[in-house]
């Protein structure tokens, strides 16, 4: 049904792709998401969403470290409607653990257009802000939001547990005042982002976007 | 390792083979530096006749200076708790190095990333083109010396806006005594 | 049973429905509960009661923005059609004219059905998502279906020997009148074979291969999102509650009340924790190859045993 | 498969039955570890703004930006650090290095915000709530990154020193002064506090990279006196050195002379080989101090004629009548001084203006002129009898001294003063062979004596004696001998908040007697060569001159600097008076090409 | 280890084969090619198995590394030495304070500090302490390759009890940054020498439930006798380390073979068990577990109580180490860890070089290893031969 696009005018290139390949992958746009149109289907929608936050399991770097006390004995961040999930078309939250290295940020922009919205987006430590300890590391990018839109950041070196348990309680916060629309900026500013995203990674080896 | 079985051994490798600047960098390690004709004979010998056999790593140090890669293997025997570290220098252009992945099945993958890391390649030595850390890398391999990681990063990945630092000393002189001190015309 | 006028037919599906829901939210609870004991083993606390609903809920609100073809939608739809079909020809509470759906002369061979139509269906969607790890997940759940299956045919063989019915009504009848009547200690053997296969139909380890996501992540559904994902979670909770109700009524008496029902099967579905939490998963072959060995030969033995000593 | 290996993994039954290992409230039961490394806090009363920790950051996430609160206190440089928690790791190298101790951690961590851009903040100024915490990482007791305590300087043993002359202070050898060197932060907050602004860390780099050309070169750039100053400075700079806020200061002056020490002076024009200018104006300096020499040398780097008009025999000033040879040997002043007048200085001695050339004349026949004759009068004790002859004025005996002339004080002395020239009259005449007694006002810890001339006058066997105000000289009855009657003080607190007062105490009296008694009390300038017209002309208050702009008069082609003209009246302001001064005269006699330099500038 | 040696020393076996495996023609329909990672759960860190599968059985693996490569030798050489100190630990993630150890240690050697004994005790127990939450870490990573997800929460807070300590120890939970070059950072805080010790009691408890549900466990032999095993012969042509190595019977563990920091003062014995399949290589492991915490107890016994923890330091702004070369190992949870150091007696070092025992265990010996497992074991395989990612790639 989404397989092709059917508006001519509106469709990704997929330059990266062989011709082959380009039959295969789909060319149309992301969409943006939009609301229900009664604001109580909306809220209710949200508060079930904040309560319900399914982690990618993709440990992109550091914090993948910190993860594990999280979702174990210690934390137990099931007690807050956090799981972990192993498949991105089922998870709702991804949490960047810290640095994203060149070659995993094409696995993550993979890993998060598969991902079905309303999606979140948390980044964890301090690499993602400003390039941290790997600010002048020449395969890690500096800015992580400008390649994928974040809608937390949670500071430190490695934050610890109890701040993510804190950071996901303020996206539950967010999600239900209806605030985070991360995943409705990516839409928005899908070229911006796309052709930062090129910027960096070399072998665009993909299609434009991954459903 | 017993001081007089050490030097034996050295005596008995400096007649068959081109070896130079030996040092004794402490009891447990000794290096020294073999022409790359002998070497790769050298690394076998030694593994097999004076036991050698454990390869710790192999690496690469770039004088840039001198215009020369200098390849470190590092051989450690077991039984006489001994580390040899054999260097071994090249052309920092594009000159090709014998493969040791025959003798040891991790070297070809210490081979394949220096071929990413400092561009030299190994002759037969597999999978050497494959990418190792990198992923569609085009400038030049980033650890060699004249490859400023810093200059890339800010171009390429740039940095967040809304820094600013002043340096106490050239803050003090603005604020506190801007025609004074130092050469004034 | 026929029925006599339409009038009758809806208040039967009226029933149904009412019952189809009592299930399904029971089956959600039961998993918070079931969760929260595994928890408890593990040293936390889990996940809040609630905690089922809102997944079910978020995953029907989540949007989807993707296809793999039709199949791919209907395999939910089957499965869930799967699980209602189950329940529909289970009597729930026995006694009851409102619990006892649809269930007629014939119905267990129907359950029997309705179960394996359910995984098959399942099997097609995920087949067609076309990801190689939904492929092995189905390969290795369909494989592991069809050797628990074994034991699971014979000890129901066996209780239908021994009963002489193909009626759950009936059968539940036959145990009435005392845990002494129960097939659990007439048939022993059966209800042996049956809890052992039971412990591969609830998915929990070592039988979990199929959906482990230290290999394949999630198995089967890992294509399967937003509302699709829903529907699975339903059905997950129904089925699983369904087939708790079904050993009940073959293997421990049935229930007459909601009380009785809930914890029964909650006991029964106590046993495949206990092993649950104990053990690692057994790989798919060593998982049939455990099958087709002791709880087949506890199968066959149930079958002697109602042929040789019941009968006789 | 074993019966064991079936049972014994229910084991795991056994848990469900003991207390969760889940922590309830993880956000609130969870305080970081008393000594955990949390979110920065800078207590800004103490920081001095070194920035080191923004150099030892490897992160590059500390920036010292300017506090306007801050600004223009000396040894603070008015910035403090500011936290970019984008590249912060928390390693606590900052806190480890930071020489005021200032900077510390809390156990505070969590901040999340929606905001990548929010991660900034200046530590104490910005309103955080971990400000106040309690815990969290400080830099642990015995834990250094640097080298707190100073290199010993070897000292001639008192036994040796009060007998001779010889320098007291033997100098570095290359190992001492390259590990002392080592010590610097390099934050340079020394460099604003030092009156000529000499380039501190930079020459002290020279030290470790041993490179003394270098260093010689650096220091001539403000200061021609590096062989005086190396000795006798009064070392502001070493007062607010971030190193000795928690341990000793870096030997600013001892690295300074270690490098003129290691430089031979016939090197000296080939290593500062000052390139002289091509100019036709003449500029006249009254006086060879310190001041007027550094004026001249400045001076003549842009080509000027330049004569210095002197009234004694030698070259130096106080440096060289002031100052005893024990402390700064006259071979050491004239190593600076002849480099000085090797570059082409004229140098005029034993002239004096107003009696060999009158002021108006050099008026005239100069384009511009800098005075600095100092402060060379002493001043009086204000007591009855103090103009006995037996009463002698410390700057004499030290001049008496440094001419190789007999100042004939006797065997027991008393100094009054608390002062350099009390203690350098005092330690002379313990070399004299003289018992000294120094009586002072106040209490020895208000001495404005540097406290290494205190405690090595002590040493030497000086006995101080604090509190003691003297009241009347007398006549001991015939005698060559004098008198001294003086009281006892009590500190009494200044209602003000000022330093406490001493108060004579009347009923506790003490009269003795004495060979002499040296006054050195404090000094005043001697201006009797200008005319009262020029004096009024010059604007000068209290005999001090207050100097606009660039050390210029209110008289054209006047500029003046030196003791008379500063507060602090010490060689090294002196020093930069000269050097500031020649910045004027250049301005003055150039301003086309001063406006134009200072244009490119902006 | 007789026959060990004359093998090694001729090194033709048959079994030492480095061949890469000839590529299959996927378009037969034969073959699946499956790619695990780096996004799934199932494999250790951020990195990437290419499979090659007939059935359900592996005929090729090719891992792929390079996602967490920061580039930290080149990092190393751009920072002065007391900068690297806070760099170092990231190199391996779960394992950090071998990192600061080696690192500090071979700045140390290079030029000659000395550092008192007491930093030497107090690093000791800091590496014995890390490498107790290290292998708790793994072992909760075994069993739940295996799929049993009881364990690895009983393990990781346990786990998480020695972070508290490191907290208190260190200020950090994760990257302590504690040992630097020169001695350590502080001494031991109050009452920290009893915590500890209850922590290692309930701890050693705890090992002892692990061992009976987890060892003494049918499904666990059955997933892993026989998986993964490690010829004795491959050890040296593959450079095979640690406990993977001891497993074998190969009583080599750098502890006692070069001791470095007061392990010669310590009392235990090599540990080696004499068949290295998962099964071996577990159980080799959890009795290290306890010979860490037996050491930790040992080294709190003897801990100085006071004295200095740092040596003379220089002003490390401005810091230039001698022109030399070192190469400094020890003995981690994986074997030998080592870091090579060239200076040139410049305030930044010429080069570094990580030598993480992952490096060869994760790409030659997994590769190895694979072959011929079933694709349902590659994570339990994968996990047994306990490699972290981040220190291959550095």
């Amino acid at each position: 049904m989404f397989k092709k696009s059917l508006n001519t005018e509106d469709t990704l290139e997929n330059a990266g792709l062989t011709v082959e390949e380009q039959q295969l992958f789909s060319n149309a746009r992301p969409q943006a998401y939009e609301p229900y149109p009664i604001k109580a289907v909306e809220d209710f929608a949200n508060w079930a969403r904040a309560n319900s936050l399914w982690i990618l399991a993709f440990g992109t770097g550091c914090g993948a470290i910190e993860m594990r006390p999280l979702m174990t004995a210690r934390f137990d961040a099931n007690r807050f409607g956090v799981a972990g999930r192993p498949t991105p078309r089922q998870s709702s939250v991804f949490v960047i653990g810290g640095y994203a290295s060149v070659k995993t940020l094409k696995r993550i922009v993979r890993s998060y257009e598969q991902m079905q919205g309303p999606k979140f987006v948390i980044a964890l430590g301090i690499c993602p802000v400003n390039g941290g300890m790997y600010f002048d590391s020449y395969n890690t990018v500096n800015r992580f939001d400008q390649y994928l839109p974040v809608d937390l950041y949670i500071t430190g070196c490695m934050p610890r547990p109890e701040v993510l348990v804190a950071g996901i309680m303020e996206l539950q916060k967010m999600i239900k005042a209806g605030k985070c629309n991360g995943a409705n900026r990516y839409v928005d500013n899908f070229d911006w982002y796309k052709a930062n995203q090129k910027k960096v990674i070399k072998n665009w080896d993909m299609p434009d976007y991954n459903w | 390792m017993n001081e007089k079985t050490l030097n034996t051994m050295l005596e008995k490798l400096k007649q068959e083979f081109d070896i130079s600047d030996i040092v004794e960098h402490k009891p447990r390690l000794t290096t020294f530096t073999v022409s790359k004709q002998h070497a790769e004979t050298l690394i076998r010998e030694l593994r097999d006749r004076e036991a050698y056999t454990h390869l710790n790593f192999m690496t690469c140090i770039d004088y840039i200076e001198d215009g020369i890669f200098s390849l470190v293997y590092m051989l450690h025997n077991y039984g006489k708790k001994h580390s040899l570290g054999v260097h071994v220098n090249i052309s920092r252009n594009g000159e090709e190095v014998f493969s040791i992945h025959t003798l040891w099945a991790q070297a070809w993958t210490y081979q394949r990333e220096l071929r990413e890391m400092y561009g030299i390649r190994f002759t037969d030595s597999p999978r050497l083109d494959e990418d190792f850390c990198l992923e569609g890398w085009d400038q030049i391999p980033p650890m060699r010396r004249e490859f400023d990681t810093k200059k890339f990063s800010h171009e390429r990945f740039g940095h967040r806006e809304g820094r600013s630092s002043e340096v106490p000393r050239e803050h003090m002189k603005v604020q506190l005594y801007p025609n004074r001190g130092g050469d004034e015309e | 049973m026929i029925y006599q006028s339409l009038g009758e037919w809806f208040d039967k599906i009226g029933n149904f429905s009412l019952t189809l829901l009592i299930v399904t939210v029971y089956g959600l609870l039961m998993g918070a509960f079931i969760e929260r004991i595994i928890a408890k083993v593990q040293g936390r606390i889990g996940i809040p009661y609630k905690q089922p609903f809102i997944n079910v809920l978020k995953n029907i609100f989540k949007r989807t923005a993707i296809s793999h073809g039709i199949m791919f939608y209907l395999g939910p739809v089957f499965r869930i059609a799967g699980g209602i079909g189950t329940l529909a020809f289970i009597p729930v509470i026995f006694g009851s004219e409102t619990f006892s759906n649809f269930s007629t002369a014939g119905d267990l061979f129907l359950v029997i059905y309705f179960m394996f139509f359910g995984q098959l269906g399942m099997a097609l969607g995920a087949g067609e998502s076309g990801h190689p790890y939904s492929a092995i997940g189905v390969a290795r759940g369909l494989s592991q279906m069809t050797a628990y299956e074994v034991p699971f045919a014979l000890a129901v063989v066996a209780i239908v020997l021994q009963y002489g019915t193909l009626s759950i009504n009936d059968i539940v009848a036959a145990q009435q009148g005392g845990w002494q009547h129960w097939t659990m200690v007439t048939n022993w053997p059966a209800t042996l074979a049956a809890m052992l296969a039971f412990l591969g139909m609830t998915g929990y380890s070592p039988f979990d291969i199929f959906l482990a996501p230290q290999e394949i992540p999630i198995g089967p559904p890992t294509e399967f999102h937003s509302a699709y994902l829903g529907l699975l979670q339903l059905n997950r909770a129904l089925f699983g509650a369904t087939k708790l109700i079904l050993f009940m009524n073959l293997f421990f008496g049935g229930a007459t009340g909601w009380p009785e029902l809930m914890l029964k099967t909650w006991l029964i579905y106590m046993v495949a924790i206990v092993v649950g939490v104990a053990f690692p998963r057994y790989r798919v072959d060593q998982g049939i190859r455990f099958f087709f060995k002791l709880p087949t030969l506890i199968g066959i033995m149930s079958i002697i045993y109602v042929q040789m000593v019941l009968t006789a | 498969m074993s019966l064991r290996d079936l049972l014994s993994p229910f084991y795991v039954w056994q848990r469900a039955f003991e207390k969760p290992y889940t922590t309830k409230r993880p956000t609130l039961d969870r305080p970081g570890a008393p000594a955990y490394r949390g979110f920065h806090i800078n207590i800004t009363e103490t920081c001095v703004g070194c920035g080191s920790c923004h150099t030892i950051c490897q992160n590059h996430a500390i920036d010292m930006v300017a506090v306007d609160e801050y600004v223009g206190r000396d040894g603070d440089s008015g910035l403090r650090p500011r936290f970019d928690y984008g590249r912060c790791c928390w390693c606590g190298l900052c806190v480890d290095i930071c020489t005021a101790g200032s900077l510390r951690m809390s156990n505070e961590y969590a901040w999340i915000s929606e905001d990548p851009g929010d991660f900034h903040f200046t530590a104490g100024i910005d309103d955080k709530p971990w400000q106040e915490n309690a815990l969290g990482y400080r830099r642990a007791e015995g834990y250094h990154l640097y080298p707190p305590k100073r290199i010993t300087m070897p000292m001639l043993p008192v036994e040796e020193s009060v007998n001779t002359f010889d320098e007291v202070v033997r100098g570095y050898d290359k190992e001492q002064a390259k590990k002392e060197a080592d010590r610097c932060v390099e934050c340079g907050i020394c460099v604003a506090t030092c009156p000529a602004h000499m380039d501190v860390p930079d020459y002290i780099h020279s030290i470790r990279d041993g490179d003394y050309e270098k260093g010689l070169q650096l220091m001539y750039r403000t200061n021609p006196f590096p062989a005086t100053c190396g000795r006798i400075c009064t070392r502001r700079c070493e007062s607010v050195c971030p190193v000795g806020i928690l341990g000793e200061p870096v030997a600013i002056r001892w690295l300074k002379r270690f490098i003129v020490d290691q430089v031979d002076k016939k090197d000296y024009p080939r290593i500062l080989n000052e390139p002289i200018g091509e100019s036709d104006f003449k500029v006249a300096i009254i006086g060879a101090g310190p001041g007027g020499l550094s004026a001249a040398y400045y001076l003549r780097q842009q080509g000027h004629a330049v004569t210095v008009y002197e009234s004694r025999a030698s070259a130096g000033g106080m440096l060289r009548y002031g100052v005893p040879s024990y402390r700064l040997p006259d071979v050491e002043l004239d190593k600076d001084i002849e480099h000085i007048l090797a570059i082409g200085v004229d140098i005029k001695y034993d002239t004096e203006i107003g009696r060999d050339i009158s002021f108006e004349t050099l008026l005239e026949d100069n384009d511009a002129i800098f005075m600095s004759t100092g402060l060379s009068v002493p001043s009086s004790m204000r007591i009855h009898g103090e103009d006995h002859p037996r009463v002698l004025s410390g700057l004499q005996v030290l001049a008496d001294v440094a001419s190789g002339r007999d100042p004939g004080i006797g065997k027991k002395i008393a100094v009054i003063g608390g002062g350099n020239v009390a203690m350098d009259a005092a330690r002379v005449s313990r070399r004299l062979g003289a018992d000294v007694t120094l009586l002072y006002r106040r209490r020895i810890s208000d001495m404005p004596a540097d406290d290494e001339e205190i405690d090595e006058s002590q040493a030497e066997g000086v006995v101080i004696v604090q509190q003691a105000i003297p009241v009347e000289v007398l006549d001991a009855d015939g005698t060559e001998r004098v008198c001294i009657k003086w009281g006892e003080a009590k500190m009494v607190d200044d209602p003000k908040g000022g330093r406490p007062r001493p108060v004579l105490q009347e009923d506790r009296m003490h009269t003795e007697t004495y060979d002499c008694i040296i006054s050195a009390i404090g000094q005043s300038s001697d201006l009797g060569y200008l005319s009262s017209e020029v004096q009024d002309q010059l604007a000068i208050e209290w005999g001090r001159f207050k100097p606009v702009e660039y050390q210029h008069t209110m008289m054209e082609k006047v500029f003046v600097g030196g003791d008379f003209a500063n507060r602090t009246a010490d060689a090294i302001s002196a020093i930069e008076d000269g050097h500031h001064a020649a910045r004027g005269i250049n301005r003055f006699l150039n301003p086309d090409a001063f406006i134009k330099a200072e244009m490119q500038d902006e | 280890m007789t026959s060990l040696n004359r093998h090694t020393l001729t090194g033709h076996s048959a079994a030492l084969d480095f061949s890469q495996p000839e590529p299959v023609d996927l378009s037969s329909g034969k073959y699946v090619k499956l790619w695990q990672g780096p996004q799934h759960p199932g494999i250790t860190g951020n990195m990437s198995l290419e499979l090659t599968l007939e059935g359900d059985t592996i005929i090729g693996c090719k891992t792929h590394v390079g996602y967490l490569h920061r580039g930290f030798e080149k990092l190393m050489e751009r920072r002065t030495f007391i900068q690297n100190f806070t760099v170092v630990c990231r190199i391996a993630v779960p394992e950090p304070t071998f990192n600061e150890y080696l690192y500090s240690h071979a700045v140390e050697e290079l030029s000659g500090i000395e550092i008192p004994d007491r930093a030497v005790w107090l690093r000791t127990l800091n590496l014995e302490l890390m490498r107790l939450a290290s292998f708790l870490m793994w072992i909760g990573g075994q069993s739940g390759a295996f799929g049993m997800y009881t364990v690895p929460n009983w393990t990781l807070s346990h786990r998480d009890f020695v972070l508290d300590l490191f907290e208190e120890m260190t200020g950090a939970r994760i990257y302590h940054m504690y040992i630097v070059p020169g001695g350590v950072r502080a001494g031991l805080p109050e009452g920290f020498e009893k915590r500890a010790r209850d922590v290692m009691d309930s701890t050693e408890k705890m090992l002892g439930q692990v061992e009976r549900v987890m060892f003494n466990n049918a499904v666990t032999k059955a997933r892993s006798r026989g998986l993964g095993i490690i010829d004795p012969e491959m050890i040296d042509p593959y450079g095979i380390v640690g406990p993977n190595a001891r497993a074998c019977g190969v009583a080599r563990d750098l502890r006692k073979d070069e001791p470095y920091l007061a392990y010669d003062q310590l009392d235990f014995d090599i540990i080696t068990g004499h068949d290295c399949d998962a099964y071996g290589r577990a159980w080799q492991r959890l009795q290290e577990t306890r010979q860490s915490i037996d050491l930790i107890r040992q080294c709190l016994d003897r801990m100085p109580v006071d004295g200095p923890f740092q040596a003379d330091m220089p002003n490390v702004l401005h810091w230039k180490v001698p022109a030399g070369e070192t190469y400094v190992k020890a003995e981690c949870t994986r074997g030998e860890y080592g870091y090579y150091m060239v200076t040139d007696g410049s305030e930044y070092v010429r080069r570094v070089h990580v030598r993480g025992p992952s490096y060869t265990h994760a790409i030659a010996v997994m590769e190895r290893l694979a072959v011929g497992c079933n694709i349902a074991d590659i994570a339990g395989l994968m996990v047994s031969l306990h490699t972290y990612p981040p220190e291959i790639e550095r």
